[in-house]
């Protein structure tokens, strides 16, 4: 029999409120293996820590239980101070009895006090049997997986890699930048976005410790916090790029000339071009959708003229493989598809456009130079129609968050457009204005009182084509009144959703995202960053709309989270895992089927399935399934947890 | 010391004997008020048009006069202090302006004269506890409601009389006089004003939501400093009981008539005869007449 | 980890021991480097301790911060330096010579067990600060029954002893002798090789708003005074009662933009969280007192985390009344206090007879900042907030190698964003330390 | 019900007049509201301060011209004192008075010859100065 000592906290009123703490503690005190029974005002507070400790070493005792809050809340706290007293810190167990008892029963304290006693006296039925457990140490490889090459990626990356690590950065396009290469300026400041942006990735490109793969994804991974395995898939660009110069000869012959999207269709690029001229790494790339080479054999003009020979048809897509400890999931955003907004003319209107077109009809190297012109004729628009909240805040029918850069993006395209055009006149439709970061209120109302933009607060109903102009139909909220303008140029705010293929990707590291397909972090409050699995973290508009300041901040964020991960030789991880009887198991394979986390896998030699320690999460599900009762989860044994419901029936 | 006095049209004619108390009271403060000599209408309103330097041309003479012959002036009338004052910073502060109506006038004033209200020379030329000290008849404790209205706090930048949304220097007085100051939300909302002759029943609404509030904090009297807000809250409540049943009436008192009741004048030259509810039984009833 | 070969000291310095400050030591010392973490009051958790429930999840304030206060006060790495002002700062990055004003706290805390007799004893109280004096407090205190470390202070300002020479009622209760009425306040010196600045915020006082009252009717109060009547650990145990009658109010007026996004007479700028923590109060008042009716005066509603915009409109289908426009006025009016504002988006004058007014008044940075930065060398804008190196890409680098911005200090911000923020600048610690390994 | 707005419409004669003669600026308006908040009159008003600014500066000229609000502001300043911005309202309203005051035609808001009898002479001469002031052309 061993010597059990239990402890009940008041918290304050939370549990003494409710609960008679003191007959508890009495009545307990009579069971017959309990041999230390006491209360106290908070437990977790040090002079109660204290008198667990001292109980242990006074009382001999074998197993303690605390009945207090949530074991999410203190059950370390008080598992690190009965270690400190010599014990093994697996036999002691958190008997919750304030979140799952005493605020929850507020107006009936017999009833509360009876259950209280129930939860102890089946929180000590584990006890009695509980093992002493070691954590489990692994071992953890120091290099990082970075997916995404926009500013969030860019910039984690380059803070682990000045912490001395190594990065594998991984960019679906063929070069970096992200977004963020498609901007004019930025706001507040209105300072230039691309020059600090392309100071950036030429540190990138030269740093010792990054390796950066364009033109890739992540195919395949594999493992746990520590140890991931991975693969990634690089696909042809048909350049060879240590050869490459950049020269971009094969640009000026290439023959076939088609619509950019990373000139939101405003521009045009050639079959083999650059991603956008001073892109880093500044290698061209040949598009074999467009290029007549693939799709008639007809042209080589690009080849014939590369002074380096650089230019391969035959290129095959690559399948690297590395290992890493962490991974940081950075894949930004898209803007929500023109296509599913019928109101708007958007994608039928030519001069009906998103805010990254205007992005780039307002950037020095875009496809106007810089020069505001409509898309239809390319005359100069004089009267300008924002619109704001364009799929966003809209339940309904289209996304129901708030995309949150809008508001201000737009206040700096209608200062750039009024600088650009001062005879014209912007409008600009909104539902709130949300100018809540540093200095952005004051950049809005100098937008609104200096440069004489209109804010109409209203939405807009419908956007059609008349008299060779945009005709804008809207409200302001304000006067009541409906608006209608004759518009040469509407630039639609559309909501952030989330880049294409999130959602695999996060199935593939086993990330979490919501019904929109946001990254899910681990706490919203206390772990923006951290992802759901262990290991993984998030960085950017991946996990929820967010503007370049705060997108900075937390790519930074998930750097020092991962340093401080990889700062130790061992992990070490709780030991209330899965384990196999192997006398029992039959080989039949359910438990792999159904552990959610791959850490269940056959022994085909043995003929039994085995568990993963290090990716078993201790979720039950393969105890539950298995038919021949030959898995148990350590400290939560079928006796135990069988025991702990007879104290309550 | 003696100062220079603007009167001002309502104080020269129809309220006359606002302006006689305060005279006899300051000599029985030991100083004189000194009218101007050829003084002209101050305008009644500071003009808003930015454009309109033409009826800024009245308050500027009176200015510059009071200047060859002082260096305070000092008004009766809240509007006419508002009026002088204004136009006295705008001198200061706008060069431009300043320039061209000097040219206009053929004179050079600089905006340095002081313009102060009867009230602040109570306070900081002699002091409320000089005036305590020479109250013969102290007020027994009178309650007391100051209205300030809006001339003399707005704009607060210019004006700097007191603070704007909670002033203190009114119940100052009041209280150095023996009476009890009664502090009331609606002693800084507007009168009215010359809605009295645009829009009667706005001014009569406006005076009966004061007068209430003043009531309601348990005031036995409203006293002003101001000729016209003292007719909207006075003369009006004959308006008031017709379009509020439940309203009772209550005396509206000019600032001087208190201070001439308590420097012990005879209650016969005070002119309570032109107030239209009548004070007399009040200040009876408090033994003060 | 200590020093390395070249004198480059590796061990940080975190100035506030809020959320921000809390999370950034963690990080760090997580990632193997010791902290110094130092806090100007008796005890850490700052601001967040104040709060009830947190948007837009409504999770328990306390029950979410707890864990890591207790983590900060265990952890091997962290050293506290709690009631302790940082005074001088030499050097620069990788060898800043700090001194630290440790203030008298008249207990000797190698002692003081932390058994909380001398509280319970004491016999002057005087209104909290900590529940925004809606509360009464004791003259030897700690901030709270967690408060980490768990050791009071004496407020001399309060303390019969002190006062009067007379009492003595703690030093006599006091089983170990910990009571020390001669300590004094002591400096004493560290070497670190960065600094995080992250000592938070404050809010505008409402005595500075005249067409509000200021500060003079009991029943307008603010919004951390909002935090401390609806949390379970408050001055009313987490009954909404108003302070001047104890009356439960049914007739609730939340004015948003008190002091923000006004150039003219306050600040210009918007403080962040005020339209989500008046969302979340109107819900939280709501739940409790159902038959209470709720208005919110806002300007814009800015809901612009993630899951925020949800949350308002739910509060909104909740039977909440938003009116879209400013309040001009409020004054008592007997019992009631009338409140005089505007629904922009009917024209009309709104006039509401009150029970409770909440001002969601501006977030200012601590007084004390302007000093701190002095000491660091690092600047300041217009309204008291430290500058960041760059707007965009560095939002928590300052100008000056090896010093660090953390949370509110650098800019209004939500919990989220600021605990991204301070893990940004334990990261940029993390960094510069390996560059000298 | 229904306006439609063009770039002369914003920078309307008659929003740039009334700028003028207030020297306020009407863009720097946010909606907030506040002088029609704490507006003594507000109560008779046919629109609160806060929208005839945005009537005005959408260049809803007849409308705005049309309603009693700038003839029944009595000048209190409350407004103006009070504006986050720092807008002077009462500029404004009385800007939008002389746009009507200064038309080549008399235009007097008040008649004289129709005051009840013996009005001028019980009402003081600074509510009378004043009223002409704000109400005659």
């Amino acid at each position: 029999m061993r010597r059990l000592g239990v402890f009940i906290c008041h918290c304050g009123v939370n549990i003494a409120g409710t609960v008679d703490v003191k007959k508890v503690a009495e009545e307990i005190g009579k069971i017959e293996d309990v041999c230390h029974s006491i209360d106290y005002i908070y437990m977790c507070s040090e002079p109660g820590q204290q008198l667990i400790r001292e109980a242990i070493q006074e009382k001999q005792l074998e197993g303690v239980v605390v009945a207090c809050c949530s074991p999410s809340m203190h059950e370390n706290t008080f598992r690190k101070a009965v270690k400190t007293a010599g014990m093994n810190p697996y036999l002691c167990e958190i008997a919750n009895i304030r979140e799952q008892c005493s605020w929850v029963h507020q107006k009936e304290k017999e009833e509360a006090t009876r259950k209280a006693m129930e939860i102890i006296q089946a929180t000590l039925e584990k006890v009695r049997r509980n093992e002493e457990l070691e954590p489990l140490a692994m071992s953890i490889n120091r290099n990082v997986l970075v997916i995404g090459g926009g500013i969030a990626g860019m910039t984690a990356s380059l803070d682990l890699a000045q912490g001395g690590y190594e990065v594998f950065l991984v960019e679906k396009g063929p070069a970096l930048g992200g977004h963020m290469a498609q901007l004019s300026k930025t706001f507040p400041d209105l300072s230039p976005a691309f020059p600090n942006l392309l100071a950036k990735a030429l540190e990138i490109v030269s740093h010792p410790k990054i390796e950066l793969f364009c033109c890739s994804e992540l195919e395949e991974v594999k493992g746990y916090v520590g140890n991931f395995e991975i693969i990634i898939h690089k696909k042809a660009t048909y350049v060879d790029w240590t050869r490459c110069n950049g020269c971009a000869r094969c640009i000026e012959v290439c023959p076939v000339e088609y619509p950019s999207s990373f000139d939101r269709e405003l521009g045009m690029r050639k079959a083999v071009d650059f991603l956008y001229p001073n892109c880093v790494p500044k290698r061209v790339k040949v598009t074999p959708t467009q290029c007549r080479y693939f799709q008639d054999r007809s042209c080589r003009k690009c080849e014939e003229v590369c002074p380096e020979k650089a230019i391969q048809f035959d290129q095959k897509d690559e399948r690297i493989h590395r290992k890493v400890g962490a991974i940081v999931i950075a894949t930004g955003f898209d803007l929500f598809p023109k296509e599913r907004l019928g109101e708007y003319g958007y994608g039928e209107i030519p001069d009906v456009i998103d805010g990254l077109a205007f992005e780039r009809m307002l950037s020095p190297d875009g496809p106007t130079r810089g020069k505001i012109l409509r898309p239809s004729d390319g005359r100069v628009p004089k009267e300008m129609v924002f619109i704001q909240c364009v799929a966003s805040r809209d339940p309904d029918r289209y996304m129901p968050y708030c995309s949150r850069i809008c508001c201000m993006y737009t206040a700096k395209q209608a200062k750039m457009y009024k600088e650009q055009v001062p005879d014209g006149q912007p409008y600009v439709f909104y539902m709130d204005i949300r100018s809540d970061g540093k200095g952005y209120e004051e950049f809005l109302q100098k937008t609104i009182e200096e440069n004489g933009v209109l804010y109409l607060r209203g939405r807009v109903s419908r956007v059609f084509q008349e008299d060779g102009k945009v005709k804008v139909w809207g409200v302001d909220t304000l006067t009541g009144k409906g608006i209608e303008i004759g518009a040469d140029l509407v630039v639609l705010a559309t909501a952030i959703i989330p880049s294409e293929g999130v959602k695999e990707l996060a199935a593939k590291l086993r990330a979490t995202v919501d019904k929109h397909g946001f990254l899910t972090e681990a706490h919203i409050k206390l772990y923006p960053v951290e992802s759901s699995t262990k290991g993984i973290y998030l960085a950017g508009c991946g996990q929820s709309p967010k503007d370049i300041t705060d997108t900075v901040s937390q790519a930074s964020a998930t750097a020092g989270k991962i340093q401080a991960l990889l700062s130790t030789d061992k992990l070490f991880q709780d030991p209330l895992i899965a384990y196999v009887d192997e006398t029992v198991c039959s080989g039949c394979g359910i438990c792999v089927e159904i552990c959610p986390y791959e850490a269940r896998e056959m022994d085909y030699r043995r003929g039994i399935s085995i568990v993963h320690v290090a990716l078993c999460q201790g979720c039950g599900a393969c105890i539950a399934s298995c038919p021949n009762f030959a898995c148990e989860l350590r400290n939560s044994s079928s006796v135990q947890t069988l025991r702990m419901v007879d104290t309550f029936i | 010391m003696n100062y220079l006095y603007f009167p001002g049209c309502t104080l020269y004619t129809k309220a006359k004997n606002f302006d006689q108390t305060a005279r006899n009271c300051s000599l029985l403060l030991g100083f004189e008020l000194i009218e101007l000599p050829n003084w002209t209408c101050c305008g009644a309103t500071f003009p808003l048009a930015t454009d309109n330097l033409m009826a800024l041309l009245p308050p500027a003479r009176i200015l510059a006069r009071a200047k060859e012959q002082g260096e305070i002036l000092t008004t009766l009338c809240a509007i006419c202090f508002n009026v002088i004052k204004r136009t006295n910073h705008l001198l200061q502060r706008d060069g431009e302006k300043r320039e061209k109506i000097n040219e206009f006038m053929e004179m050079n004033y600089l905006g340095d004269l002081k313009v102060l209200h009867y009230l602040e020379i109570l306070k900081q030329e002699i002091g409320f506890s000089t005036i305590k000290d020479k109250v013969k008849k102290p007020l027994n404790e009178l309650q007391a409601a100051p209205y300030y209205g809006c001339m003399l706090l707005r704009p607060f930048e210019e004006m700097g009389f007191d603070d704007k949304e909670r002033p203190t220097l009114f119940e100052e007085f009041l209280e150095s006089l023996g009476a009890k100051p009664v502090d009331f939300p609606y002693k800084i909302e507007c009168c009215g004003s010359f809605q009295s002759v645009g829009s009667p029943e706005v001014a009569t609404e406006c005076a009966y939501r004061i007068l209430t509030s003043a009531m309601k904090q348990g005031a036995e009297v409203v006293v002003s400093t101001c000729p016209l807000c003292t007719f909207n809250l006075d003369q009006k409540q004959s308006d008031i009981l017709k379009a509020h049943l439940d309203f009772k009436t209550i005396p509206v008192l000019y600032f001087t008539q208190l201070l001439g009741v308590a420097m012990g004048l005879d209650p016969r030259t005070l002119g309570f005869e032109q107030n239209a509810v009548d004070p007399i039984p009040l200040l009876k009833r408090k033994g003060l007449v | 980890m200590g020093s390395s070969g070249n004198g480059f000291i590796k061990k940080a310095m975190v100035i506030g021991g809020g959320i921000a400050g809390i999370t950034a030591s963690i990080d760090i010392g997580n990632a193997g480097y010791n902290v110094l973490l130092v806090e100007k009051l008796p005890s850490i958790g700052g601001r967040m301790l104040q709060l009830s429930e947190t948007f837009p999840t409504l999770d328990c304030a306390q029950c979410t911060l707890t864990p890591k206060t207790v983590e900060t006060g265990q952890h091997p790495r962290i050293q506290l330096h709690t009631y302790s002002e940082v005074v001088r700062v030499e050097g620069q990055a990788g060898n800043f010579i700090v001194q630290i004003r440790k203030k008298a706290s008249y207990v000797d805390w190698e002692k003081c067990t932390g058994c909380g007799l001398c509280q319970q004893k004491c016999p002057s109280k005087y209104p909290s600060e900590f529940d925004r004096g809606m509360g009464l407090g004791k003259a030897i205190y700690t901030l709270s029954p967690q408060a980490v470390p768990n050791k009071p202070v004496i407020n001399t300002s309060h303390c019969r002893y002190f006062l009067e020479k007379k009492c003595r009622v703690c030093e006599k209760i006091c089983p170990v002798g910990a009571i020390n009425y001669q300590q004094e306040d002591r400096i004493i010196e560290e070497k670190v090789g960065a600094i995080i600045v992250a000592t938070g915020f404050d809010l505008m006082p409402i005595e500075r708003f005249g067409e509000y009252g200021y500060g003079e009717i009991p029943d307008v109060i603010d919004g951390l005074s909002f935090e401390r009547l609806n949390s379970a650990s408050g001055p009313t145990n987490g009954e909404i009662r108003r302070p001047s009658d104890g009356k439960v109010p049914k007739e609730v007026v939340f004015i948003q933009c008190t002091g923000s996004r006004d150039p003219e007479r306050y600040m210009p700028y918007c403080s962040r969280v005020c339209c989500m923590y008046t969302a979340k109060h109107a819900r939280l008042y709501k739940h409790k007192v159902h038959e209470g009716q709720v208005y919110i005066f806002y300007m814009d509603i800015r809901s612009t985390g993630k899951g925020y915009e949800e949350f308002i409109q739910q509060t909104m289908e909740e039977g909440i009344l938003y009116l879209r426009g400013r309040v001009s006025r409020i004054f008592r009016d007997g019992e009631k206090i009338a409140v005089w504002g505007v629904d922009t988006l009917t024209g009309k004058k709104v006039e509401v007879l009150a029970d409770l007014v909440v001002l969601a008044t501006a977030i200012i940075p601590h007084q004390e900042v302007k000093a701190l930065a002095q000491i660091l060398g690092i600047p300041i804008d217009l309204y008291g907030f430290l500058t960041e190196a760059d707007r965009k890409l560095k939002p928590v680098e300052t100008n000056r190698e090896g010093i660090y911005l953390a949370g509110c200090v650098q800019g209004p911000k939500d919990i989220a964003d600021t605990v991204a923020h301070a893990n940004a600048a334990a990261s940029k610690v993390q960094s510069l330390f390996a560059r000298y390994s | 019900m229904k306006i439609e707005l063009s770039r002369d419409k914003v920078h309307n004669e008659f929003a740039k007049k009334v700028e003028w003669i207030s020297g306020q600026n009407l863009f720097a308006c946010y909606q907030c509201g506040n002088c029609t908040a704490g507006c003594p009159v507000a109560f008779a008003m046919d629109l609160g301060p806060h929208e005839v600014i945005r009537y005005t500066l959408l260049g809803l000229e007849e409308e705005v011209l049309s309603v009693n609000t700038f003839w029944l502001c009595a000048s209190c300043l409350q407004c103006s004192s009070r504006c986050p911005k720092g807008i002077d309202i009462a500029r404004v309203m009385d800007a939008l008075r002389m746009v009507i005051l200064r038309k080549k035609e008399r235009r007097d808001y008040l008649q004289i010859s129709e005051f009840p009898e013996g009005f001028l002479e019980r009402v003081p001469q600074i509510a009378f100065i004043s009223g002409f002031r704000k109400f005659l052309s």
